[in-house]
């Protein structure tokens, strides 16, 4: 593959970034300091976007239940953080340190962890019960999330932001910069992942395991280390939401909430990576466009997800990048 | 006299009722081409089933290369030395020709937790790929999509991932299933250009190939093997005839 | 705890058991046969439940509202069959996941708009209000009673379509051998619409009943899909039997969690701790029941029999 | 380093023009965030109607002489959404005034973002103890009362009907347990059995077996909205007749008529109700009847005296709200005529009033009302303003 000229996906990407890089300075220049906010939450939803559509576009994996991982890493650093902030302890004398890539680290850690347990039992079906295990897991940590000893339904307030190398994050700009760094960094890894061989292989039994079995893998452990993968990227974004919103509640962890990211997936194009990040503005945007439009915008909403799914199979990505760069998952 | 490469022992398979395997005692040699025949229902494909891992037999044991493998995984039996080819195509459709080799050609190194480096640019699994698509008469179809081969060319690409894992144990279950009288000619001529380098085991309805391939036959009728003997031994045989071949025509089956 | 409060568990969980199975017997049906995940039926229960609930507010009777809804409910599940469903059937489930669940978007904000955003509650008819003295100490609302006898009744009238009709001869094929119905020259599309009305059918009157013991609003849908899809995935999709089953499992596991666990832990740990167990118990035995159900038995309880 | 001047200039460029951008023109802007939708959403539909009743006597779209514009939105009873809606409100559209939220929890959720945010928070309902107590703010203002008091006033009610063997039922969050340990503040007899249900729940046949398996002689229950109505048919169809129910403010007007004779015999407790007899009050439930048809309930009435609350800050300085020091003083000052009679705000800028008992009563048409009855404390104060540092 030469670099230069670009290929059109290549070119899109570029574009996007450049965007997404510039958007601070250009809403500041037009005093509309809310976008940023809202750019953050855009940046961050396109974080476990990719998450999931390296389990669903390459692995094959149909997950109801990636927002347990999501509220997993949020959980966990809410929690780190609040007792950061009081000087409280954890475990055995150990006060959680308020910097960003301590806690954070813990976080995905955290949310790998869930994945690893969930994803080792939950890989033992397939299909159409692969979809509701992972959905009844996903509930099972939602009802984790609503103990009381986490703030149950009333969720739990973060009193100060993470650093992130000794640099306050307090700031939307800098957490906005913060997050476009954590996803480019996930997508760049992505990115390496499906074009190695253990990609190839992943791909190779999203679209035919039998075969791959007959070919001498291991099937299970292929998906079950591509589970965790997305697990962790989902607690990264959990981490960065937590600190966005300074506010944790179990309606991060809702099955509405998969759905939705599902719904960002196949929007951007499943088994684009890329595309999810288009995916979850179009989507955010869409939804922020619709409530200034009216208070039942659902009811707008709909439809419009409805046709996107009957008709653009292969999703914004697809339709902006006319025919896929590389080799994507099963269509 | 060549040493056994795979033996089966009194293997029994049963669904319910329905017995499938029926103490089977089969011997493959190292080096040779064998053939197992038996109408529609005879336990030819779950025969292969066991053998690769797919399906667990309720008695006996299988035995690979010195080894008892009865118990073990499919990988592990790869990682062994079997390799098998599916009687209905079974390949990965959204990739290329070339892909799909590469995939069985690292499968065969197995080190595949490589999170890194770009396996299609990697030049050793490229040129391996390379040589297999050529052997087996597909290498101008290397970057050809799976989906776009016709169905002559997917059993050519089957074969070539068989071959890619650098097997000791050949499963063919039916390689020439679909093809033209042609397409049949070539692979027929394929497989014999393998024979004596590679040991393996045939399930073949169409019996031209099969009296030219194989160096020995077992007929298996009701998971029970009737006979095991050379080919002309077998044409001869009293009992296959009646049972088998006595029918005439088995071009239906 | 006596034996009548025992007893009184169990009728609780048969009559949340049975409500649960009214929709969880369409969904297993329609996926088993049509092979088609549909999240939007339980917005069909939700439009049996709103119907049946806004007439009998208006004109005070339960009954009526009860003959209005279920054909209405019926009507609408023919009309998504024939203007939705159908182009989703070949598709693949993520497809059919998130089209149903756009359609529950719509639906639910469709319910806000026509019924107002106030949950309906309304009384139980004349005829079955009140409780009925049972033995010892256990009295029982009559109204839980006749749900109970509804399912049952149901479950009967299922277990005769399946077992006696030509109808459920093909039922039982196609969930089995999804391809063979087409082949023996059955016209498949009038075979899933009449799945599809049976389904709906069902729903519209799990809708109805539900009605006069909770509340009816919206969003009343997606919690009990969620459940229903977990039982029907616990029974093994496509099997009625292995709904029923699953459906009272869950059903009185979640009804004893709420009191049994408080009964016998009350005395032991403090109070929070207790509402800790019985909530824990409550909300998450189903989800349990249904890992654990997987992790032995992959395909479900009671797969590939109807 | 290059990376850390980087951020502060952007950090410091955001601050500069965010502070510039909402400087105030037109209208003062108020943001209304509320529960409009689940089986609690008539809570905050009476709190708005309440509220726009206000505005409606100074000619519409006015508060204390200045134009306002009310912007209404339903948090759907989830702390993240309302999170939202209010950073939307104040960073996007100007809002310095938030106003509206019915649940504690969410209360605990926004509340402190408004004030960190330089905002003023005036609540017409929810009060969790908390900010009653050590985390009070100069900016946080609570119009209705501190949301253990109805509780507290419970518990004393309790003890008036000699209730000895109570079980308390409530679901399962915030205010739920506020509640809970309100009702223990002044009762003396025993406790049976505290059950916390899930928020939202409608179905309560299994709470009912417990409660009757532990035959108390009162049954105290703390359930806003549709989850009380359902669970008052519940207890009366299950055949537990001998048992007095004992409910805070949630058993009010609306939930009266859609029970009807089933709601004879509870008892509640109030700081206010439709019959009072002074004259803002009447003037209040004339207007609210002419133009809602209906009888005003405990939540229009904290809507109501918000809106008059903020009316006479606003009145105060004139409708500039970018003068903090003053509009904090003339909300503390309260200087407006009260539906309840007096209204004086404690330390804790949380008010200090009278409470009664309420009954359920049946009028001479077959219709169902509310009625005032026994007085049950004067002047109240609640106890967490002890623990609020401020004057």
């Amino acid at each position: 593959m030469t670099f230069w000229p670009p290929s059109r996906p290549t070119l899109i990407v570029l574009i996007g970034a450049v965007l997404l890089l510039l958007l601070p300075p250009i809403a500041e220049a037009l005093r509309q300091p809310f976008v940023i906010s809202v750019a953050t939450r855009v940046v961050i939803l396109a974080l476990v976007t990719v998450s999931l559509d390296l389990l669903i576009g390459f692995g094959g994996m149909v997950s109801l239940g990636h927002a347990a991982f999501f509220g997993a890493g949020a959980y966990a650093t809410a929690l780190l953080t609040q007792l950061a902030a009081a000087g409280k302890p954890l475990v055995w004398g150990w006060v959680p340190p308020v910097e960003g890539l301590a806690v954070w680290t813990i976080a995905i850690v955290v949310a790998a962890l869930f994945g690893l347990v969930i994803g080792a039992l939950a890989l033992r079906t397939s299909g159409f019960n692969f979809i509701m295990i992972t959905l009844a897991f996903a509930q099972m940590v939602l009802f984790l999330a609503s103990l009381r000893e986490l703030g149950g339904d009333d969720g739990l307030r973060i009193p100060v932001r993470n650093t992130v190398v000794g640099f306050s994050i307090e700031s939307q700009t800098a957490l906005y910069y913060v997050s476009l760094v954590a996803l480019a960094l996930y997508l760049f890894l992505c990115d390496r992942i499906v074009h190695s061989r253990f990609g190839l292989v992943l791909q190779a039994i999203a679209q035919n395991p039998r075969r791959a079995h007959a070919l001498g893998y291991r099937v299970y452990s292929y998906r079950l280390v591509t589970f965790v993968i997305g697990a962790a990227g989902a607690g990264l974004a959990g981490a960065l939401i937590a600190n966005h919103a300074r506010y944790v509640s179990p309606d991060l962890l809702m099955w509405t909430r998969s759905a939705e990211i599902m719904i960002m997936v196949i929007l951007g194009g499943k088994g684009t990576l890329f595309g999810a990040v288009l995916g979850a503005a179009v989507l955010l945007l869409l939804e922020e466009f619709l409530i200034g439009l009216t208070e039942h915008w659902q009811v707008i909403l709909g439809p419009i997800l409805l046709v996107v799914v009957l008709t653009a199979r292969r999703g914004l990505f697809g339709l902006l990048a006319g025919s896929r760069g590389g080799g994507g998952g099963h269509g | 006299m060549a040493r056994p490469l795979l033996v089966i022992e009194d293997l029994n398979k049963s669904f319910g009722a329905l017995k499938v395997t029926d103490q089977l005692n089969v011997e493959v040699e190292e080096g040779e081409c064998h053939a197992l025949i038996g109408p529609n229902g005879a336990g030819k494909t779950t025969l292969i089933g066991q053998l690769m891992g797919e399906l667990k037999p309720n008695r006996g044991r299988i035995l690979f290369d010195g080894h008892d493998i009865t118990g073990l995984s499919q990988a592990r039996r790869v990682e062994l030395g079997i390799a098998r080819s599916f009687q209905i195509t079974s390949v990965f459709l959204d990739f290329t020709a070339q892909d799909n080799v590469i995939l069985a050609a690292q499968a065969a190194q197995d080190h595949n937790f490589r999170f890194w480096g770009r396996a299609r640019r990697h030049p050793d699994l490229r040129a391996a790929s390379q040589r297999y698509l050529d052997r087996v008469g597909l290498g101008a179809a290397a970057q050809s999509r799976a989906a776009d081969l016709a169905h002559g060319a997917l059993r050519q690409l089957e074969l070539a991932m068989a071959l890619a894992l650098e097997p000791k144990l050949l499963l063919l279950d039916e390689p020439m299933a679909g093809m033209s009288v042609q397409e049949s000619r070539t692979m027929t001529d394929l497989l014999k250009s393998l024979a004596g380098t590679k040991t393996m085991l045939l399930i073949e309805h169409d019996m031209d190939a099969v009296f030219r391939l194989a160096d020995r036959i077992t007929v298996l009728i009701g998971g029970r093997a009737l006979a095991t003997d050379r080919p002309d031994a077998i044409r001869s045989n009293q009992d296959v005839r009646t049972a088998y071949l006595g029918e005439g025509d088995h071009a239906g089956a | 705890m006596d034996f009548a409060l025992f007893a009184e568990q169990i009728l609780n969980g048969l009559q949340a058991g049975v409500t649960l199975f009214l929709t969880a017997a369409g969904l297993t049906l329609v996926f088993g046969i049509v092979g088609f995940i549909n999240l939007n039926h339980g917005t069909l229960v939700m439009a049996g439940a709103y119907i049946a609930a806004k007439i009998a507010t208006v004109t005070g009777s339960f009954w009526l509202g009860l003959a209005v809804a279920v054909p209405s409910v019926v009507v609408l599940g023919l009309l998504l069959e024939t203007s939705v469903f159908r182009r989703l059937y070949h598709r693949d489930h993520l497809d059919q996941v998130l089209a149903t669940f756009s359609l529950i978007l719509f639906f639910n904000e469709l319910a806000r708009i026509v019924f107002g955003r106030l949950p309906y509650q309304i009384d139980k008819p004349a005829l079955l209000a009140g409780a009925v003295h049972l033995f010892g100490d256990l009295y029982y609302p009559i109204y839980r009673l006749a749900v109970i006898g509804v399912g049952v009744a149901v479950a009967i009238g299922l277990w005769y379509l399946t077992a006696k009709t030509k109808l459920g001869m093909l039922i039982r094929a196609g969930s089995t051998h999804r391809n063979l119905v087409g082949a023996l020259g059955v016209n498949v599309g009038r075979l899933f619409l009449a799945i599809f009305a049976l389904g709906a059918l069902l729903a519209g009157l799990a809708g109805a009943i539900i009605g006069p013991m909770q509340a009816v609003e919206v969003g009343m849908g997606e919690n009990i899909i969620i459940l229903a899809l977990v039982v029907i995935v616990i029974g093994g999709v496509g099997s009625i039997r292995g709904a029923l089953v699953a459906s009272v499992f869950v059903g009185i596991a979640e009804s004893l969690g709420r009191t049994l666990v408080p009964y016998l832990f009350e005395k032991v740990v403090d109070t929070s701790t207790v509402t800790f167990l019985s909530g824990m118990f409550a909300s998450t035995s189903a989800y349990v029941i249904l890992a654990a159900v997987l992790i032995v038995r992959p395909q479900g309880l009671f797969a590939g029999k109807v | 380093m290059i990376r850390k001047s980087f951020w502060a200039a952007l950090a410091a460029a955001t601050l500069v023009t965010t502070g510039g951008a909402l400087a105030q023109q037109g209208p003062v802007k108020i943001g209304f965030v509320t529960t409009l939708t689940t089986p609690s959403g008539y809570i905050g539909e009476e709190t708005r109607d309440g509220f726009t009743i206000a505005m409606d006597q100074e000619g519409g779209n006015k508060l204390g002489g200045v134009a306002v514009e009310l912007m209404i939105a339903d948090d759907g009873v989830k702390p993240d959404v309302a999170k939202q809606l209010v950073e939307r409100m104040m960073q996007k559209d100007g809002a310095k005034i938030i106003s509206g939220v019915i649940f504690s929890n969410i209360v605990a959720a926004v509340a402190p973002d408004v004030v960190k945010a330089g905002g003023f928070y005036v609540g017409p309902n929810g009060a969790p103890n908390n900010m009653a107590g050590a985390d009070c703010h100069p900016n946080y203002f609570i119009a209705s009362w501190q949301a253990g008091t109805q509780s507290d006033m419970a518990g004393l009610l309790a003890d008036k009907i000699k209730a000895n063997n109570v079980v308390l039922v409530a679901p399962d969050y915030v205010a739920g347990k506020d509640q809970i340990a309100g009702f223990k503040r002044y009762f003396k007899g025993t406790i049976s059995g505290e059950i916390l249900t899930k928020l939202g729940q409608t179905d309560y046949a299994a709470e009912i077996t417990r409660i009757r398996s532990l035959k108390p002689d009162a049954v105290f229950f703390f359930l806003p909205g549709g989850m009380g109505v359902s669970f008052i048919k519940q207890v009366k169809e299950s055949g537990l007749q001998n048992t007095a129910l004992l409910a805070p403010l949630t058993v009010d007007d609306r939930i009266v008529e859609s029970l009807g004779d089933k709601a004879m015999g509870i008892r509640s407790t109030t700081f206010w109700n439709w019959d009072y007899d002074n004259a803002a009050s009447k003037k209040f439930v004339e207007d609210f009847k002419k133009k809602h048809g209906r009888v005003p309930t405990t939540y229009a009435a904290q809507g109501y005296d918000t809106a008059r609350l903020i009316a006479s800050a606003l009145k105060a300085v004139g409708g500039d709200v970018s003068k903090t020091d003053a509009f904090r003083a003339a909300l503390k000052k309260a200087d407006f005529v009260s539906i309840r009679g007096s209204f004086k705000f404690a330390n804790n800028n949380h008010p200090i009033q009278t409470w009664h008992a309420r009954d359920v009563v049946k009028n001479a048409d077959g219709t169902y009302a509310t009625k005032t009855a026994e007085l049950l404390f004067k002047d109240y104060k609640d106890p967490y303003s002890a623990e609020c540092k401020q004057p």
